[in-house]
């Protein structure tokens, strides 16, 4: 943003007008605060002491009325501007890569109303989903939507990059669990999304705006659905003899029953993270489950179902306490020491297809990678289960990678590309529930082919400065 | 076979010590420097030339120059030694005399075409190293108890007197106070180690009576120094000592990863949680899911 | 700079966003330098070249109640407050500490204590405990204090107070980190302690009560006497039937856990006896015991007064869903922080002056 | 009265990485400083009187100047950081040998305290030896150090207990772990210590040719090195309160016979 520097303390007093003095700044412990965000770049860029994208100005409005106007400032001078709520998520879709202005969505984070008729609870953005979820669990209720990133991201945050939590396979994803939205269009009109998520009214708004992640205007309001905490959870688990075995038991446990919860794990990311977090020791590809509800007869009916079509694949009975343990430990997972970190060079391909290409992918990508970076690991598991079909949450794991930050930054971008590519050729999709940010951003186009000029449309009518969240989601 | 192998124990026979250096000698004839009370006992244990020791000097510092001596006479080239604390401290000396490697608190000797290789742990015995000398002399000092004591008398040992006339050394003792206190944490073969869950300092002094029973030493996890129920040198762990005895009996603790990382070394390690799910059962070798203070009181009946 | 046992904390903390839903000035101003991993990102890039200690880094070390919500939550045990504290060592030592916190200092190196005034006395005589008062409560909620002292009368106890009590050092740890000048305070109290020979200390103030039993061993300063906070000695007197409970005043209330029992004593059961004796009804706060959020300290209050009042107004909100009209609480620190705040129709109940009563 | 403080910087984590040559991999571990040599600078300065002076050295990597810089925070007048890629790798007689070297190079001292033994190397030879190279005794294992009358008091734990010496100076003596606090460094003092320099000491200024320190000059060599990391034993759970207790003393008696 090359304004000199009397403009930019002009700009900078407009937008305190807007906000207050005190939820304005410019200093540079404020800017160096935005430059990383769980992109393993951005880790490996500020591991490495090398300076990352940050912010000139960072505003934090308290209302959806401050962020139209700061809006409106923004188009008006044509400075850039970037959402960032939890700023946890793992595509750098949050990452200031343009300058200009920072907008820090936290302070929005009240609750706004709890329906208990309709089963619904409305609340601003800003709020940590973990906030949003105690608020209902303080009334017996949840949101089912229980992430590895509760406790990091928003509730904004989810819904910019089409989140997912683990009872997904039950309750649905974030896209599903969301009724309405109020949106703040890049021109500042405030806008809100019809009340009801299903209806005959045209297009549904709500799946424009979801997974938009921050290109098409900046969600200020939602309100999801609730659900009454299950009384009872049972958890169980299995040992099958190759993942090709798992994948036809999760195909057919999800048409004849309704785990919340499924997860099948390679061969190798068995006898790895499984073995170190949860201490089991045998070979083969692991499955755990959870099946929940209100009325433990239909639970306990479900689970003997499940066990049939297990036994039917071959599948050894591993009793409940490791299905129990590895819900104990769903958080353990992700804290330092047990999660990746660097100097290890990783990433997170998830990509999602219908049954009947879900294995060829899972090959094609695990040969693609391992016979094109020798000294790079593949694991992968199957986390999130729908009627039609999986996704695979597939890593690869380099330990040393590249000491030189350019080297190591083009290899990542080559093992992505290589990776992603083998997915698409074999009928799987970008990504199910990481969003596309910066990092997938260039690959949107060999994904939607002639079909990507709507969205191009759609913000070329919405944000023709072009000033939301710039060079993410491919717009 | 080793030749030129001698053992030093001028404070005390250290009979296993005594054993392994007869192995290693493999028939060849084997040295050994031993108060003269004990010299016969030497023989009974391998010894081929026995040096029966009057007058030692109570401080070691007073007696380098004259094992020197007779190292440099005998031409012994193998130079073994208990690791007690008087001789950790006379053997690097003895070492720098005759400019030759030394290694300490060896777990294990192997003989290796004529000379010898050490293995001893490093970093509390998360590291097992095997380390060769270069110099023409090698020396080594042993954990006392670390190999058996085998008698295998060796019929025509020589004995020959030795009056040490060392010089005086300028330390005079003034005072000795003795008593077997606690055997210091990284020392101790024993060791009875309390968590948070012990719940209170006098829960831990029921620890310490155990441990004394057992001529072992008591620690506690990070939590229980935390809460105030132990003092910091009984903390073992990442950011305390790190230990591993022959036992290690973990009483309500949970098992944090950075207390395990001060006692994954122990050879046997033994958990009492009332919790089953607790981490450190996955780590111990035997768990008794009960409350500690009964079973510590079982303990104490037991071993009074 | 900070310690490489520090240093390597803050490098396991800068990627890692999992409490960051824990901290209660994050939840009030939503600023991003207000969490766990920003500090310690801050202090990696310090580290690495990348950025300067500067007075703004300084002030966002500032920006914490070092209430340990994040250290209770860190499933393999990383602590914040270790490079925090460090942190703030390093702006007093290079003079980039806020203004305000550098005239706390000195009103500590003048008085003794932070508020720059002569510590009011509570001395009396007495054999059976000694009872350790705190600047906060001396200075600030003197009715807690005497609340207390009546309460330990009414059940027989008799009970020495140290004149001109010496500072326990944990407002100074707070402002300028484990240093020796703290370590020296430490020493005189434990002395002036350990000269009465009495055998159990009373702590009023819980953060008085931490530091004394889990710091003041490591810096050669120990007490030899048991040091037992207030709450959990007037619980005993309770449930030894040395106290009689009071007739219901018919208030339904909810009791606030302050950090210290909450996160370091784990002590939830005695706060409740207490209030039951005191005679109210009692509901709970949905975050309690170890989630309890906190309502700010008394150290923070006196150098970031704005901030600190927005979090005890977030404390009252969470007592705003419940039926209650009453925050019950036994924290000198939690009792002022509270009452900065305190919404209409809505009471801070000081539970030892209630008892006393 | 001369006092010399040596200390060693060990990695501060239970997890430790070895290189190719088996040497401990220091760059990538966290440093602190070991135990026992802090209460050997404890000790010295709870000795030192306004006439004496503490001077603290360590041998290591570079970055040991700041942590350097904090123990003279702590009171100690001089640092001196003993430093030079021809010295890594020594092992105890190369280590002992550049530090006699050193302690030679900065003027004679009354008295050398060190700590008796490190947690990562665990050899406890290098006080002895860098007494026997500077041709003074050495006493370890102390428990307490006092100065009376130009002559030092040790209280020695041996395993038989504990033994009251006096020597006069110079002499080496080597702290037991815990057996002093090492005090914290104040806020005057850190305001100190940032005007003063941390003085390097490399191979050229001691003299010594690269052959005889660091891995030429050692005697002994590590030839292979395997870990150990906490390993899942997965052992039986008993229940039963007596059935636990009688096999938990069967454990007993065998290990403690």
């Amino acid at each position: 943003m090359q304004v000199k520097s009397f403009m930019f303390d002009m700009i900078r007093s407009e937008l305190e007008d807007v906000v207050g003095v005190e939820n304005v700044s410019t200093s540079e412990v404020d800017r160096a605060s935005y430059t990383v965000d769980y992109f393993w770049l951005s880790r490996m860029w500020q591991d490495r002491g090398a300076e990352g994208p940050k912010p000139d100005i960072i505003v934090r409005p308290g209302s959806s009325e401050e962020v139209s106007k700061v809006l409106k400032i923004a188009n008006y001078y044509k400075i850039p501007v970037h959402t960032w709520g939890g700023g946890s998520g793992s595509q750098g879709g949050a990452l200031p890569m343009a300058g200009g202005i920072l907008l820090d969505m936290k302070r929005m984070n009240k609750l706004i109303s709890i329906d208990l008729n309709s089963h619904s609870i409305t609340a601003e953005a800003g709020m940590i989903f973990q906030q949003l979820e105690w608020y209902a669990n303080e009334k017996g209720y949840s949101c089912m939507h229980i992430p590895s990133c509760l406790t990091c991201g928003t509730i904004g945050g989810a819904l910019g990059h089409r989140g997912i939590g683990i009872f997904s396979s039950k309750y649905g994803k974030i896209d599903d669990q969301c009724m309405s939205m109020e949106v703040v269009l890049p021109n500042g009109d405030i806008i809100n999304t019809l009340p009801v998520p299903k209806h005959a009214a045209g297009p549904d708004l709500n799946q424009i705006f979801i997974g938009s992640e921050g290109t098409l205007g900046i969600i200020t309001k939602a309100t999801f659905r609730l659900f009454e905490l299950p009384k009872y959870m049972k958890h169980h688990a299995f040992l099958f003899k190759s993942m090709k075995d798992g994948l036809a038991a999760g195909r057919d446990i999800m048409q004849k029953t309704q785990p919340s919860i499924m997860r099948l794990f390679d061969e190798a990311e068995t006898i790895s993270i499984i073995k170190k977090i949860i201490g089991f020791e045998k070979r083969g590809a692991f499955l755990n489950l959870s099946v929940d509800g209100p009325d433990e007869r239909l639970v306990d009916i479900q689970m003997e179902i499940i066990k049939e079509i297990c036994a039917k694949y071959g599948a050894e009975d591993m009793g409940s306490e490791y299905g129990e343990k590895w819900y104990e430990n769903r958080i353990t997972f992700f804290y330092p020491d047990h999660i990746m970190d660097v100097p290890q060079m990783f990433g997170t391909m998830d990509t999602v297809a219908d049954f009947g290409h879900v294995e060829e992918i899972y090959w094609a990508m695990k040969n693609a990678i391992e016979s094109n970076f020798p000294g790079v690991r593949f694991i992968a598991h199957c986390s999130h289960w729908y009627g039609w079909g999986t996704m695979i949450y597939d890593r690869f794991i380099m330990d040393n990678p590249p000491e030189d930050k350019e080297e190591a930054l083009r290899l990542h971008n080559q093992i992505w590309n290589t990776g992603v590519r083998a997915a698409m050729e074999h009928g799987g999709v970008i990504n199910d529930h990481h969003g596309i940010g910066l990092k997938l951003s260039r690959l949107m186009k060999e994904q939607y082919g002639p079909a990507f000029q709507v969205m191009e449309g759609l913000k070329k009518s919405l944000d023709p400065n072009g000033i939301m969240n710039p060079y993410k989601l491919g717009l | 076979m080793i030749s030129d192998i001698c053992v030093l124990c001028p404070y005390g026979l250290d009979a296993g010590l005594l054993t392994k250096a007869v192995a290693l000698a493999n028939g060849a004839p084997v040295r050994a420097f031993v108060p003269k009370v004990e010299a016969d006992t030497a023989a009974t244990f391998g010894a081929t030339y026995v040096h029966a020791l009057t007058n030692v000097p109570r401080d070691e510092n007073s007696l380098v120059t004259w094992l020197k001596e007779k190292i440099s006479q005998y031409g012994c080239r193998i130079v073994l030694a208990p690791a007690s604390i008087q001789l950790r401290n006379l053997m690097p000396m003895l070492a720098w005399e005759l400019q030759s490697g030394l290694t300490a608190d060896c777990t294990d000797l192997t003989e290796k075409d004529g000379s010898i290789l050490q293995t001893r742990p490093a970093f509390g015995n998360s590291l097992v190293a095997t380390i060769k000398t270069l110099s023409a002399v090698q020396m080594a000092t042993v954990r006392p108890g670390t190999f058996p004591a085998l008698p295998c008398p060796c019929d025509n040992a020589q004995v020959t007197e030795e009056i040490i006339a060392a010089p005086d050394g300028r330390i005079t003792v003034i005072a000795t106070e003795t008593g077997m206190e606690a055997a210091p944490l990284n020392h101790a073969r024993v060791i009875i180690a309390g968590g948070a869950g012990i719940g209170s300092r006098e829960g831990f002094e029921k620890l310490e009576a155990i441990a004394k029973k057992l001529g072992g030493a008591v620690a506690a996890s990070r939590n229980a120094v935390d809460a105030g129920f132990a003092p910091y040198r009984y903390q073992v762990g990442m950011t305390g000592v790190t230990v591993a005895p022959k036992l290690y009996i973990a009483v309500g603790i949970s098992g944090a990863v950075q207390h395990l990382a001060g006692m994954s070394g122990s050879e046997k390690i033994i958990a009492i949680n009332t919790d089953p799910k607790a981490p450190i059962f996955d780590y111990a070798d035997y768990g008794i899911v009960a409350d500690w203070e009964t079973v510590s009181n079982k303990l104490l009946e037991e071993l009074s | 700079m900070i310690s490489q046992n520090a240093l390597r904390h803050a490098e396991k903390c800068r990627f890692c966003f999992m409490c960051r839903h824990l901290c209660p000035i994050q939840l009030q101003t939503g600023k991003e330098v207000n969490t766990p991993r920003a500090k310690g990102l801050l202090l990696s890039m310090v580290n690495k070249g990348a950025a300067e200690f500067d007075k703004d880094m300084a002030q966002t070390m500032y920006e914490c109640l070092i209430c340990d919500a994040c250290v209770n939550d860190c499933a393999t045990g990383y602590q914040p407050p270790l490079y925090i504290r460090e942190a703030r060592t390093e702006a007093v030592v290079n003079d980039l500490a806020p203004q305000a916190v550098m005239q706390l200092i000195e009103n500590v190196d003048a008085t003794g204590n932070i508020y720059g005034v002569q510590k009011p006395s509570f001395a009396q005589e007495g054999s059976d405990v000694l009872v350790y008062i705190g600047e906060v409560a001396a200075c600030k909620v003197p009715q807690m204090a005497e609340g207390l002292l009546k309460v330990l009368a009414k059940a027989g106890v008799s009970a020495k107070v140290l004149d001109n009590e010496p500072a326990s050092g944990v407002m100074l740890a707070d402002l300028m980190g484990y240093v020796d000048e703290v370590a020296q305070q430490a020493k005189a109290c434990a002395a002036a302690i350990n000269a009465t020979g009495i055998k159990t200390v009373v702590v009023l103030d819980s953060y008085d009560a931490e530091i004394m039993k889990q710091r003041y061993a490591q810096w050669g300063a120990e007490i030899n006497a048991e040091i037992i906070t207030a709450t959990a000695y007037v619980a005993k007197l309770i449930e030894d039937g040395k106290l009689a409970a009071k007739a219901a005043c018919g208030t339904l209330g909810a009791c606030h856990d302050d950090d210290r029992l909450a996160r370091t004593f784990y002590e939830f059961a005695p706060i409740r006896a207490i209030a039951k004796a005191a005679g109210y009804q009692l509901t709970e706060m949905f975050n309690k015991e170890r989630l309890a959020k906190s309502c700010g300290s008394a150290v923070a209050l006196a150098y970031m007064p704005n901030i600190v009042t927005k979090v005890a107004a977030g404390r009252w909100d969470d007592l705003a869903r419940t039926e209650a009209t009453a925050m019950l609480t036994a924290s000198p620190e939690a009792y002022l922080c509270l009452s900065q705040a305190t919404p209409e129709g809505k009471q801070v109940v000081d539970l030892y002056s209630a008892l006393a009563e | 009265m001369k006092i010399l403080v040596c200390m060693k910087a060990v990695p501060s984590t239970g997890q430790v990485q070895v290189d190719g040559q088996f040497r401990l991999q220091r760059d990538g571990a966290k440093l602190q400083w070991n135990i026992a040599d802090e209460a050997a600078l404890e000790a010295a300065l709870t000795l030192k009187s306004a006439e004496d002076t503490v001077t603290v050295l360590t041998m290591g990597p570079a970055k040991l100047e700041d942590p350097l810089r904090e123990l003279l925070a702590r009171g100690a007048d001089r640092a001196i950081l003993v430093s030079d890629p021809a010295f890594a790798g020594a092992d105890t007689v190369a280590t002992a040998g550049t530090i006699a070297k050193a302690a030679e190079f900065l003027g004679d001292f009354d008295l050398i305290l060190c700590g008796r033994r490190a947690i990562d190397g665990e050899t406890g030879q290098t006080p002895a030896m860098v007494a026997a190279a500077l041709g003074i005794p050495c006493i370890s294992n102390a428990e307490s150090v006092q100065l009376q009358n130009g002559a030092v008091f040790v209280a020695r734990r041996l395993e038989s207990g504990t033994v009251l010496l006096s020597v006069p100076c110079p002499v080496c003596v080597s702290m037991c772990e815990y057996t002093y606090t090492l005090r914290l460094p104040g806020i005057m003092g850190m305001r100190r210590a940032k005007s003063k320099t941390v003085e390097l000491l490399d191979s050229a200024a001691l003299g010594l040719s690269p052959q005889s320190c660091g891995l030429k000059g050692s005697l002994t060599k590590v030839i292979s090195m395997d870990s150990k990391f906490p390993g899942l034993r997965n052992g039986p759970k008993e229940t039963d309160l007596n059935a636990g207790t009688d096999a938990l003393l069967a454990m007993l008696q065998e290990v403690v016979k």
